[in-house]
């Protein structure tokens, strides 16, 4: 309950957590603002490139489709990638960097070196190589952020165990001669599980990112779908007459990562155990 | 210190292998046949067949693998599909504008991130902490192909007063050719204008590229400037007599650019990241873009070899900012 | 008795933080003499630090004096620019901990030398620059001191590092910072609790001789009365943030009489006939008890205790008790 | 002398020594090197040193956490050494240790009372009844109401985490308990409280302590006898009456001589220098650079302990000399 109220006054973070509220609101009921989700890839040509209306707030694309409407039901997809990389990262990142960091040999060796291969280049060009081969689309483009992804959950969760092992009450443990998957389980996993958390809310708007380059290089999401990295991608070749077409999509991405970011920071000061014990 | 630079130089070596490893395998399993492509669209079966045999692709992978890495070590990265040319001369061409943007863009980074974060840290909780606290989280928040576009709306279409895209204006010769970085090479040469319409064009870009390098590097400054200002030594200094601003510059600072100084190192993955996608926008003719066509062309000999060279700059940029971080606490440089 | 150059007058004060108004500090009282050792001691959450921070003018953030005062030779000390200017010249600092004091990045010489640079010594051109000459006279100066508190090669040492010494010759090197500017007074805060005992008895002795030979007041902040023996002339001793009773250093080891420097002296293993302790907790600084704070623990405590603080008040003898049960003259 | 309960016959525990190929050489560190120590059951054997001494280091040893590098432990007379971590804390399990940190041994995510019933399941009390009603008794007996259970660390204050620390230890029945600096850092008026305490649980429990400690006055009024130790090795051991009475070894007398009393402490210099690190240990008797006794002999062989009187031994033959002429 303290830890609710003491959440509630970083108003920043309840800002954050609002906006990831509502966009997982509208992922999940885009009927709430979108009045036929179903036809937001049906054009109307005599629409085409009109700026934006009290009717239609952010304009209309060339193919005179809502693009406000689109910016909502595109949400969905947003989120649907990057929940997915951030959990299959973390359900093979975190046992991995559990295991590297609290046991020692060359299992949690060839763990750590794998991880060095792969943080070795920057994620976007590995992730990149990965979706062309797999070929294009948004299933490629997860499968691709997911398999680039783990690594730095690994090395986050590396991190924070080898701080948690060198702590006094690891050791007493092994003094009362606790097992070693008891310590990691009960013990380490706990204690890591705080910034694992913060990296993951901090990492739902990283991927939110990137998967947006996917979209704009061309080897994320298909037209039509309401890609927001492939919207600015389109929207591009009508700067800087239609403006609209390639600003708001970049701004509700900018939105929903700040949420993400807001959040992910206030949760860190709140698990912080110095401010914690105060 | 020599050891350690040997040393680490030397742990580059297995992790570019594993790399080498990695993408060579994934490519040569999951990715087009190289043979099919370079004999274009109309070829015949047989022509495709002739062509595998002539670039041993019938030999088993292993075995071309190692026949890759050898050649890899004698320097030779075979020629891209695309362009006909050996891929390490396309690589030298491209480099130094990667280099050019990424340098200049942690320049931005590095002064900007420590200048806003040492002053936020400093004044903690005031208007310019929160500020420099939404202006970096937006930061961290902005998409920056779509920030690139946004620059290019406002201040090349709309303003007109910075250059839409390229490293220079269209008709400019380039400087003598010596590192091929343009800003570098016309000062040292003595081509000023050269120099000023060089940094015209890099100045889109290169911020673009810094935007989250900023944010990062002035958030760990700060929360380090707090950590520091808050710990026994900087209230041993305030109670024998150093003025507050002594105690802030230099002692407070220097400790608190360790952890930052790790991000830089950090951060240049994402300036790499971060270029792909910029160089695309600003029609900037570096690695990333080169990068970038090669995987849409499956000319999978570039994609090796430009992922080889990422890997090799990003490990000894890592090993830079360890030496720094030796330079910054003599604590660290003893271990080395 | 000459007049005191270090006094600490009735001080009460409150900090507001975030669980509410902690009071700190209700009526703390002593005044330290030229020349003299006066040991401050006390458990831990009596108020120490939040007291000497205050004795610097650095009180800790959300602060609020509320009555009495701190002043140096007739200066409040409650005026952040007048202790700016004392700070490091005319009071010294000797920190807890030699391991935490120093900055790691930076050398001992650039670190004692950067006390020296702002404080100035006391026969140094007036409103100078800072210049070469002033630099090299102050490496002089600190070089001396450095042979007074037994530092080997002391020209060789300020090039080093603080890892590179051992915490005993850090916090030599830490007392030569506090000595080399000719302050008048000392705040040293629990300096040798992070050393060995063969260290601790090192220092101790060094820092006697030293507080004869530099002729400089110094108040000793410890919880250890084996620490006090060794060194104070005088010793103060608080509770919960009250001064309850100051006397000579035999006369509050050997006669405690306040209920609580008694019942504290009879836990000393030296002195305890039978290994008891002081039933009860410190009171929290939120919610103090009215009157005595030590009230609460006191086998003696009577209504009275409760209801009114016990003055602080001189007796016969020389010390001053705050414990209305001790009225009469032993 | 009866049975020993504890036995170690020339313990060593020796790190580092490697070096890796392009790396700075770990150099060799001989933090406990030939103890030979043995505990009565019942006793409180007092282990005295300065930092950098050993003294953690053969308590870990002891306990199993650190396998041993050389020597023999033997528990009755049963030689329960030369094991890995999990299998000597298994076969040890009647030896068992208090942290010099009691708050900073519990898990900060658990409350009290579910580390206290996670010890005893380790220990394969899978009774929950039985674990409560000895988490019930032990709480009692170090002066804990049964709140505590529901309470977290950070919530304790430093008096009450050494209880809690006590109670966690004693609930396995240990016989023989290591308690590495009980005292450090609480104030002298809780100090005696848990002192007090822990000399009714030893009687209460039929313990034997093995008691590290730095402090010199809690050891003199707690301890049956004494073990003084420096750079890995014991100098001085005997009667507590005997040691602080007679000290014989000269760096004994140095430490007795630095400890604060309440009178104050004219005569004698101090100890000159500092506590060497045990990375540099100097050749024959460790304490020779720092001792007014020194001869030529001190600086060749590292002299072993010997009879000095009745159950009162010290390393140091020239103290031997004068103390017993022939």
């Amino acid at each position: 309950m303290l830890i609710l109220k003491k959440f509630l006054r970083d108003l920043p973070a309840v800002l954050g957590a609002l906006i990831v509220l509502a966009a997982v609101i509208l992922a999940i009921f885009p009927e709430l603002l979108v009045d036929n989700v179903d036809r937001i890839n049906r054009g109307n040509i005599i629409m085409r490139l009109k700026p934006p209306s009290a009717d239609m707030p952010f304009g209309t694309d060339d193919l005179g489709r809502n693009i406000f409407e689109r910016v909502i039901v595109g949400t969905r997809s947003a989120l649907t990638i990057s929940l997915f990389v951030v959990v299959v990262s973390m359900i093979v990142g975190v046992p991995l960097g559990l295991i590297a960091g609290y046991r020692s040999g060359w299992a949690s060796s060839a763990i750590m070196r794998v991880t060095d291969v792969f943080l070795a280049v920057p994620q976007l060009i590995l992730a990149i190589a990965i979706a062309q081969l797999l070929g294009r689309g948004q299933i490629s483009a997860m499968i691709a952020l997911a398999v680039t992804y783990w690594p730095f959950f690994t090395r986050t969760v590396y991190a924070e165990t080898q701080k948690v092992r060198a702590s006094l009450f690891v050791e007493a443990l092994e003094g009362y001669g606790a097992s070693k998957t008891r310590i990691m389980l009960f013990h380490i996993l706990p204690n890591v599980a705080a910034p694992v958390i913060v990296r993951a809310t901090v990492g739902m708007g990283f991927v939110i990112l990137t998967a947006a380059v996917l979209g704009f290089l061309g080897v994320g999401a298909v037209p039509p779908a309401p890609d927001w990295g492939l919207q600015i991608s389109e929207g591009r070749k009508y700067l800087p007459e239609q403006w609209w077409y390639a600003t708001f999509p970049g701004l509700a991405i900018l939105l929903l990562v700040l949420g993400f970011n807001l959040l992910g920071d206030g949760l860190r000061d709140l698990v912080d155990p110095r401010l914690r014990r105060s | 210190m020599l050891l350690f630079l040997i040393r680490r130089l030397l742990l580059i070596i297995p992790v570019l292998f594993g790399l080498l490893l990695l993408t060579f395998f994934m490519l040569r399993l999951g990715g087009n046949d190289p043979a099919a492509i370079m004999a274009g669209d109309n070829a015949t079966p047989e022509m495709i067949a002739r062509i595998r045999e002539e670039l041993g692709l019938n030999q088993p992978l292993v075995v071309q693998f190692w026949d890759y890495l050898v050649s890899v070590l004698r320097g030779d990265f075979g020629v891209s599909l695309f362009s006909q040319r050996p891929v390490s001369e396309d690589i030298l061409d491209k480099l130094p504008a990667t280099l050019e943007l990424t340098l200049v863009a942690l320049v931005i980074a590095t002064v900007l991130g420590i200048l806003l974060g040492t002053l936020a840290g400093v004044w903690r909780n005031s208007i310019f902490d929160h500020s420099v606290r939404i202006v970096s989280v937006a930061g961290l928040a902005t998409a920056s192909f779509w920030f690139a576009i946004m620059l290019q709306l406002v201040f090349a279409m709309g303003f007109e007063i910075l250059p839409l895209r390229g490293r220079l204006p269209t008709g400019m010769a380039p400087p003598p050719d010596i590192t091929g970085m343009y800003i570098f090479d016309s000062l040292v040469t003595g081509h000023f204008a050269i120099t000023w319409q060089a940094i015209l064009h890099i100045i889109m870009p290169a911020v673009t590229i810094s935007l989250g390098g900023v944010a990062t590097v002035a958030r760990f400054t700060r929360s380090a400037v707090v950590a520091s200002l808050q710990s026994e030594y900087a209230n041993y200094e305030q109670a024998v007599g150093y003025p507050r601003h002594r105690v802030v510059f230099p002692y407070v600072l220097r400790n608190s650019l360790v952890t930052p100084v790790t991000q830089v190192g950090l951060l240049f993955g994402g300036f790499i990241s971060n270029a792909v996608a910029v160089e695309a926008v600003f029609d900037w003719p570096g690695l990333g873009s080169y990068l970038v066509q090669a995987i849409f062309t499956s000319d999978y000999q570039v994609v090796l070899a430009v992922t080889l060279v990422i890997g090799a700059i990003y490990g000894v940029v890592n090993i830079l900012v360890d030496m720094t971080q030796g330079l910054l606490d003599p604590r660290v440089a003893e271990k080395m | 008795m000459s007049d005191a150059i270090l006094s600490v007058r009735d001080l009460k004060l409150s900090v507001k933080g975030d669980a509410g108004l902690a009071q700190i500090l209700d009526h703390v009282d002593f005044s330290i003499h030229p020349g003299e050792v006066l040991g401050l001691v006390g458990e831990s959450g009596c108020g120490k630090s939040t007291l000497i921070r205050s004795i610097m003018g650095l009180p800790p953030k959300g602060a609020r004096i509320e009555s009495g005062s701190v002043t140096f030779k007739g200066q409040s000390l409650m005026d952040p620019k007048i202790a700016q200017t004392l700070r490091g010249r005319e009071i010294g600092f000797i920190p807890q901990d030699p391991f935490q004091a120093f900055n790691p990045v930076f050398t001992v010489g650039d670190q004692i030398l950067e006390i020296l640079r702002w404080s100035g010594l006391p026969d140094d051109p007036k409103g100078g620059r800072y210049t070469k000459e002033l630099r090299a006279k102050h490496r002089a100066r600190l070089i001396e001191v450095l042979h007074a508190v037994q530092i080997p090669d002391p020209e060789e040492a300020l090039t080093r590092f603080p890892h590179q010494f051992s915490g005993g010759q850090r916090q030599r090197i830490l007392i030569a910072g506090a000595l080399a500017s000719r302050p008048s007074v000392i705040l040293a805060d629990e300096p040798t609790t992070a050393l060995d005992v063969t260290t601790q008895m090192q220092i101790l002795r060094l820092l006697r001789e030293l507080a004869k030979d530099f002729n400089v007041a110094m108040l000793f902040v410890t919880h250890d009365f084996g620490v006090v023996a060794q060194i104070c002339d005088r010793v103060t001793v608080m509770y919960a943030g009250q001064t309850v009773e100051t006397g000579t250093t035999r006369q509050i080891i050997d006669a405690p009489r306040h209920p609580y420097t008694g019942m504290l002296m009879a836990c000393h293993p030296e002195r305890a006939t039978e290994i008891t302790g002081i039933p009860g907790q410190v009171s929290s600084p939120l919610t103090p008890p009215p009157g005595c704070r030590f009230a609460p623990r006191c086998p003696r405590a009577t209504e009275a205790c409760t209801t009114a603080r016990p003055g602080l008040d001189r007796r016969a003898d020389g010390r001053r008790i705050a414990c209305i049960h001790e009225k009469e003259v032993a | 002398m009866t049975a020993p309960l504890l036995e170690t016959v020339d313990l060593k525990k020796h790190y580092g020594g490697t070096r890796k190929l392009l790396q700075r050489p770990k150099p060799l560190v001989k933090a406990v090197d030939g103890i030979d120590l043995q505990l009565a059951p019942g006793e409180v054997l007092g282990l005295v040193g300065e930092s950098g001494c050993g003294k953690s280091t053969l308590a870990r040893t002891l306990l199993g956490l650190e396998r041993e590098t050389e020597g023999k432990i033997l528990f009755e007379g049963k030689d329960v050494g030369g094991r890995g971590a999990s299998a000597a804390r298994a076969i040890r399990s009647d030896i068992q240790y208090v942290h010099q940190d009691p708050g900073a041994a519990l898990d900060p995510w658990w409350r009290i009372g579910d580390t206290l019933h996670e010890t005893l399941k380790i220990h394969g009390v899978t009774d929950k009844a039985e674990r409560d009603a000895r988490i019930e008794e032990m709480l009692l007996a170090v002066g804990l109401n049964d709140s505590f259970r529901r309470r977290y660390p950070h919530e304790l204050s430093g008096g009450q985490q050494r209880r809690v620390g006590l109670a966690r230890t004693l609930s396995l029945r240990p016989r023989l308990v290591i308690l590495d600096e009980p005292t450090s850092g609480l104030d002298l008026s809780v100090q005696a409280t848990v002192l007090k305490l822990m000399l009714e649980l030893r009687a209460q429990y039929d313990l034997t302590y093995l008691f590290i400690s730095h402090d010199l006055s809690v050891v003199e009024r707690l301890c049956d006898r004494v073990a003084i130790m420096y750079l890995g090795r014991i100098v001085e051991i005997g009667a507590a009456e005997q040691v602080f009475s007679k000290p014989a070894h000269p760096y004994t007398q140095a430490l007795l001589a630095s400890a604060p009393t309440l009178e104050r402490q004219e005569a004698g210099k101090p100890i000159e220098g500092d506590p060497p690190s045990p990375t540099n240990r100097p050749d024959g008797c460790p304490f020779h650079p720092r001792c007014p006794m020194a001869e030529a002999a001190c600086r060749q062989s590292v002299p072993d302990l010997a009879d000095v009187a009745a159950a009162h031994r010290v390393a140091c033959p020239p103290a031997l000399r004068t103390l017993t002429p022939q």
